[in-house]
């Protein structure tokens, strides 16, 4: 530790209401999800869900109590439940978030909330969508490290601002929000797609990698990054804070000074 | 996929509302564009036909609309450049925001200008 | 007992995600570098255009055959306008043609809108080209000018 | 019935089944079957770093490495495995750098070393900084560079495939003292396909399980929800053992409540935990190294600190970690993720407020047995030909009875890849053993159960006792006295549990039915962890019994095996707990003999 610290003190008066006592605040909250089970009917419906939550609660902690208490067939997905693996990505109140990371006391709640699955991708149930079509694109921008030189027998040398250059896209998890949130990739799905520019960035300017420009002919092509209208959606809905409109542009660049 | 009822409307923020703008504007200056050639056109086939014509341009009411035409032109150009900025400038897309406040801001001035000129011109008459 | 199926959802894309082909060529890639290029150059004309047209002066109300044939005796203003007619309508082709391919949901739907809008983009080229340079300011029918002609006195 | 055949199939895409599977993928021809998307898996939460004896930024060797993991886990560690797993360390780090990981950097451009708790210099002399890290997200770019791996190699995946059932065939043997014994051997594995409901066979050569932990058996954890020790579950019904189940790790600091990890590195930059009447009560407890006592002291002080009264908020079950006293800019250079968590999670300001926390459940030291070359054993030391394990699933045992932060992903990384080879190279030899008679019929009968069950019980109720329980009697304090509470309410949750309702009955991603699948593995699980607990009568590592605080070499320097056996008497002995009977494996010692475990 460089600056020596002051030894803290053994005791300190704790402001009121941390030393705790008095009651958890609750809240109420109106939840709205949109259901869908093919088994059931093609017709999705709306579903209202009144529920007394606690303060720390997010949307996913509503969405499990209505699983767990009320309906067991309300389905979505979920694992980490603190934002790092990418599982429940969906549209609440109008935007894409993920739902464990979105905190009740957030958002308004005097009006329902409503969630939604993301769009874009085909819904399979509730709040499922489809996310091979996503997966796919990722695939295809060869989304690994290629490096035609031999192997060294330690590691590759790389500096600290080579690493720099690329650690923005290296946040990734893959969890299609930036995609899903994409006007033009509502419209007909053909779209690359942000989140598999975002990975392709990530490859493209690291300084260990040789296949950039395979990379950046992939994603010259007519559904590749030229139908990019940056409309900023991606950037706004991506829970990692990436800036995603910001790498797509450097690609862009990237694919212009290439061919100019 | 399921059907009705539709799902609500994506809440985007000033990127997206400002491209449906962008995208809107730009549909209506090309059909304007379209019409115009044609009526400039006339002038080939005699001066009487194309005074006749420009003559409903100049009507009260086309005068508004006028206005509206070159509100769109102007908006879509000052987004334009603006999107430029986004795709060129480094730190374009760090202030796009800022820069669609920026070219709304100019919008409105540029906007007051000619409506005060043009509509006292249009309308005041002669 | 069936041996080997395909694994049902590894690479099982729902069809109307699949990409058909690759775009050969760079033509997107130029097609976008157009629009913010003709689009710089596009402010400079249109303003000009707007503002000469409608600012200056008495504005709309000194717009009459006249006022073009004076402008296009100059060949600044022919070319000016032979610019602006050619940018803007490639630029808002290329618009629309994104919007056409964006939103257009059959391929044969998509054919057709782009057939028109091509037809039209080119009769209006054409057209617009041949005005501004075969213009007559002082059309002349059977050796008698035309009223409102802008004829040498 | 679908049958898939394959040379391998590996059950579990988190870091270790990903590691395997870019090694046996190019070996033979292999599946991947995984119940949640690979990139989802939880291996992407690890924060801290991996460790290997690189010697970038100061002198370190491997044996160092094996020293302080032998120590750390108090002794109860394999050391030949601990050996492999420090030697090979080295490649391992290696290899991820060359597949693409992006580590941080020294100013010469060689990957970054960084400090952590019990990791030290020439056998404890002082801290050595040997983790390897990419900022505070090493297990996410783990995982993102172990799944770009295998699309590059195209290994096949089989997404939200849950394995509910290992098929085995038993046949009869003799060892080579002349005494018959059922050898058993592996034929595949059972899956349900989540997005049609679908029960799929495949049939394999050899079978690679890396399914991951089990931290939901209890409340408070830092595991996912999916974390429900299904492999171990598996592998137990099928009559393997599991060793030393009573192991598992609280980490001190977890946000209170919701278990969400707060890295060890906010005491290491001078954070400090207060009670509720602002006492820094650590003083108390470890006078000379306070705050920065070991994480099962430290676990075991806060606990001591709540059930005396002292615990903060409205129920008075947290202390508080304070940082009021550093520097907002000391803190955001240092614990950028801390402060993000606190704010994100639980609405406090680290700068102005002591943030909530209270130990929370962190990793499972035990699992299914295996060698070094990760072979799972039926018994002591009979392999299981074909049957894999590795990761947190598995018990090598390299983390003894206490892992050292950054030890598991380096395990996932050293055994995944071990696991990989030796099953590919094993499945190019052998033939498939034939399917048994009928191999879906207990996974039908499993699900049907769950399914059309009429009872009147939630799954959500059981699990949720079932959490409370093991939080407050099975957690960092246990006696006797506790751990029989537990068995007797897991008693009776089994019995409730035949009796649950699963309100979804239809096929298409029927999370509400494996729910309660997953409840039966906790519940089994919970029990074989509670029964190990109880058995062993002394204090070590992460398991501290308070009626027996030391502890004792002579009775218990050895690795519990439970089996599932039904025909167990239910005698009360420790030995032997209804259904379940305990034996013991010798700990394998190579040159460090026992110490007394001190820092
Ligand atoms: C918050 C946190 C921080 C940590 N930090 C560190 C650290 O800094 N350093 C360190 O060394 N260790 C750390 N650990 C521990 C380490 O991350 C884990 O032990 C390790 O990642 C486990 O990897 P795994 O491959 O065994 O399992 P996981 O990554 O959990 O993967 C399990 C896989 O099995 C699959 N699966 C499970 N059940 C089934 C089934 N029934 N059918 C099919 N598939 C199934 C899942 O889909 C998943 O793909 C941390 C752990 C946590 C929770
Ligand atoms: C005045 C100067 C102009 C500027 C600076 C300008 C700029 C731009 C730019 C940069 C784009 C690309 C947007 C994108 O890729 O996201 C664009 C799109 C477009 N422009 Fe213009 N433009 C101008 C004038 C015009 C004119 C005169 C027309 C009509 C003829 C027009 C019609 C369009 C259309 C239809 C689009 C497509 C919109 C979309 O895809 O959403 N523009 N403009
Ligand atoms: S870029 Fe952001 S929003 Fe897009 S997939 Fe990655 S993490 Fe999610
Ligand atoms: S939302 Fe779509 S249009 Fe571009 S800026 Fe993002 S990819
Ligand atoms: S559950 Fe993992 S990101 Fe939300």
């Amino acid at each position: 530790m460089s600056a020596e610290l002051a030894e803290p003190a053994s005791k300190i008066e704790l402001p009121a209401g941390v030393g705790g006592g008095g009651e958890i605040p609750t809240f109420d909250v109106h939840l709205r999800v949109r259901r869908y089970n093919p088994e059931v009917s093609e017709e999705a419906t709306w579903d209202d869900f009144h529920l007394t939550m606690y303060g720390t609660d997010r949307v996913l902690d509503a969405l499990h109590k209505v699983k767990w208490e009320t309906d067991g067939t309300l389905s979505f997905r979920r694992s980490c439940a603190h934002g790092v693996c990418g599982s429940d990505a969906m549209r609440i109140n109008g935007r894409n978030r993920l739902a464990c990371k979105t905190l009740l006391k957030d958002l308004d709640t005097s009006k329902p909330i409503t969630v939604e699955p993301i769009k874009g991708l085909p819904v399979e149930k509730d709040l499922i969508v489809d996310m091979e079509p996503f997966f796919q694109s990722f695939r295809e921008v060869m989304p690994f490290l290629v490096n035609k030189g031999h192997e060294p027998t330690r590691e590759r040398l790389q500096s600290a601002e080579d690493r720099e250059r690329f650690d923005d896209t290296t946040k990734c998890i893959l969890c299609a929000a930036c995609t899903s949130s994409c006007p033009v990739f509502w419209t007909d799905g053909q779209y690359f797609g942000p989140a598999a520019i975002v990975n392709a960035h990530r490859f493209i300017f690291d300084s260990r990698d040789d296949a950039g420009d395979m990379r950046l002919e992939i994603l010259n092509d007519k559904e590749g990054v030229w139908r990019c209208r940056t409309t900023f959606n991606c950037s706004e809905a991506c829970p990692r804070g990436i800036q995603v409109t910001q790498a797509i542009a450097e690609v862009k660049q990237a694919i212009l000074s290439r061919k100019i | 996929m399921p059907t009705k009822p539709a799902g609500t409307l994506y809440r985007g923020r000033e990127g997206m509302w400002s491209w449906v703008g962008h995208r809107i504007t730009g549909v209506v200056i090309f059909f304007f564009l379209l019409v115009h050639v044609l009526d400039t056109s006339l002038v080939r086939v005699s001066p009487e036909a194309y005074t006749a014509v420009i003559g409903a341009y100049k009507n009260p009411l086309m005068a508004l609309g006028e206005t509206g035409l070159v509100a769109a032109i102007v908006f879509h150009a000052f987004n334009g450049l603006r999107i430029i900025a986004v795709d060129f400038w480094k730190k374009g897309a760090k202030y796009q925001r800022q820069m669609l406040w920026a070219v709304l801001g100019l919008w409105l001035v540029t906007m007051v200008a000619f409506s005060i000129r043009h509509l006292s011109l249009a309308l005041g008459g002669h | 007992m069936s041996a080997t199926i395909e694994s049902p959802r590894s690479g099982r894309i729902a069809p109307q995600y699949r990409r058909h082909g690759g775009s050969k060529g760079n033509f997107e890639m130029i097609a976008w570098l157009f629009m913010r290029l003709s689009g710089v150059v596009l402010v400079v004309l249109i303003f000009g255009h707007l503002f000469v047209n409608l600012m200056v002066g008495e504005g709309i109300h000194a717009i009459d055959f006249g006022f073009v044939a004076g402008k296009w005796a100059d060949p600044f203003w022919q070319f000016w306008d032979l610019a602006m007619l050619w940018l803007a309508m490639l630029h808002g082709t290329n618009g629309v043609r994104t919007i056409i391919n964006d939103y257009a949901e059959k391929d044969s739907t998509r054919r057709w809108l782009k057939t028109v809008l091509y037809s039209a983009t080119v009769v209006i080229i054409v057209l617009g080209t041949l005005v501004i340079f075969t213009f007559d300011p002082c059309p002349v029918v059977d050796g008698v000018p035309l009223p409102g002609g802008f004829c040498p006195a | 019935m679908q049958v898939h055949k394959y040379d391998v199939v590996i059950v579990g895409a988190g870091g270790a089944g990903m590691r395997a599977a870019i090694e046996s993928g190019q070996r033979a021809r292999t599946a991947v079957l995984t119940k949640l998307y690979p990139t989802r898996s939880h291996t992407g939460a690890a924060q801290g770093g991996m460790c290997a004896a690189l010697a970038n930024v100061e002198e370190d060797n491997w044996e160092w490495h094996t020293f302080d993991t032998v120590k750390g886990g108090d002794y109860l560690v394999d050391q030949d495995a601990a050996e492999v797993m420090a030697k090979e360390a080295i490649d391992a780090v290696l290899d991820l750098e060359k597949m693409g990981l992006p580590f941080n950097r020294t100013p010469e451009g060689r990957i970054d070393q960084r400090r952590f708790g019990g990791h030290t210099r020439d056998h404890g002399k002082a801290p050595v900084r040997r983790a390897c890290y990419a900022a505070d997200r090493t297990g996410h770019m783990i995982l993102q560079t172990l799944y770009q791996n295998c699309v590059k190699h195209n290994v096949e995946f089989y997404n939200e495939y849950y394995v509910l059932d290992l098929l085995t065939v038993e046949e009869d043997a003799v060892r080579e003292d002349g005494t018959p014994y059922k050898q058993k051997r592996v034929a595949g594995v059972v899956s349900y396909d989540l997005a049609s409901g679908e029960l799929h066979v495949f049939q394999a050569k050899s079978v690679v399980f890396a399914s991951g932990g089990a931290g939901k058996v209890f409340k408070t954890t830092s595991n996912a929800h999916t974390l429900t020790g299904d492999g171990m579950g598996i592998a137990f019904r099928r009559g393997i053992p599991l060793e030393d189940m009573e192991f598992f790790q609280f980490h001190p600091t977890g946000l209170a409540g919701l278990g969400i990890l707060l890295s060890e590195a906010a005491r290491g930059e001078g954070a400090i935990l207060r009670n509720s009447e602002g006492e820094r009560f650590m003083e108390r407890y470890a006078p000379t190294i306070k705050d920065l006592a070991p994480r099962d002291i430290v676990a075991r002080s806060m606990a001591n600190e709540v059930r005396e009264g002292r615990g903060c908020g409205p129920n008075k079950d947290y202390v508080l970690l304070d940082l009021t006293h550093l520097e907002p800019a000391h803190i955001d250079a240092k614990l950028p993720d801390i402060t993000e968590f606190a704010r994100t999670y639980l609405g406090v300001e680290p700068y102005t407020e002591p943030v909530p926390v209270f130990p929370t459940a962190h990793y499972a030291m035990g699992g299914i047995p295996t060698n070094i070359t990760t072979e799972v054993l039926q018994d002591n030391d009979t392999v299981v030909p074909g049957l894999y394990a590795a990761g947190e699933v598995a018990c090598v045992s390299v983390h003894g009875s206490n892992r050292l932060g950054t030890n598991s992903l380096l395990d996932i990384n050293v055994f995944g890849k071990r696991a990989g080879i030796a099953a590919a190279e094993y499945a190019k030899t052998a033939d498939f053993v034939e399917l048994p008679e009928n191999p879906l019929a207990y996974t039908t009968e499993l699900l049907d159960i769950a399914r059309n069950g009429t009872g009147d019980e939630k799954v959500a109720v059981i699990r949720k006792e079932l959490q409370d329980t093991m939080d407050a009697n099975m957690q960092v304090f246990r006696t006797a006295e506790t751990l029989n509470q537990v068995l007797r309410d897991i008693a009776s949750f089994e019995e409730r549990y035949r009796r649950i309702n699963v309100q979804d009955k239809g096929k298409r991603f029927n999370l509400d039915l494996l729910e309660a699948v997953e409840l039966g593995f906790l519940l089994e699980l919970a029990k074989v962890m509670t029964v190990a607990a109880l058995y062993r009568e002394e204090s070590r590592g992460g398991h501290f019994r308070e009626d027996f605080p030391d502890r004792n070499d002579e009775k218990f320097m050895k690795h519990s095996m439970a089996y599932k056996d039904d025909h167990a008497p239910a005698d009360g002995s420790a030995e032997s707990i209804a259904g379940i009977r305990l034996a013991t494996k010798p700990v394998v010692f190579t040159r460090y003999e026992p110490m007394v475990r001190k820092y």
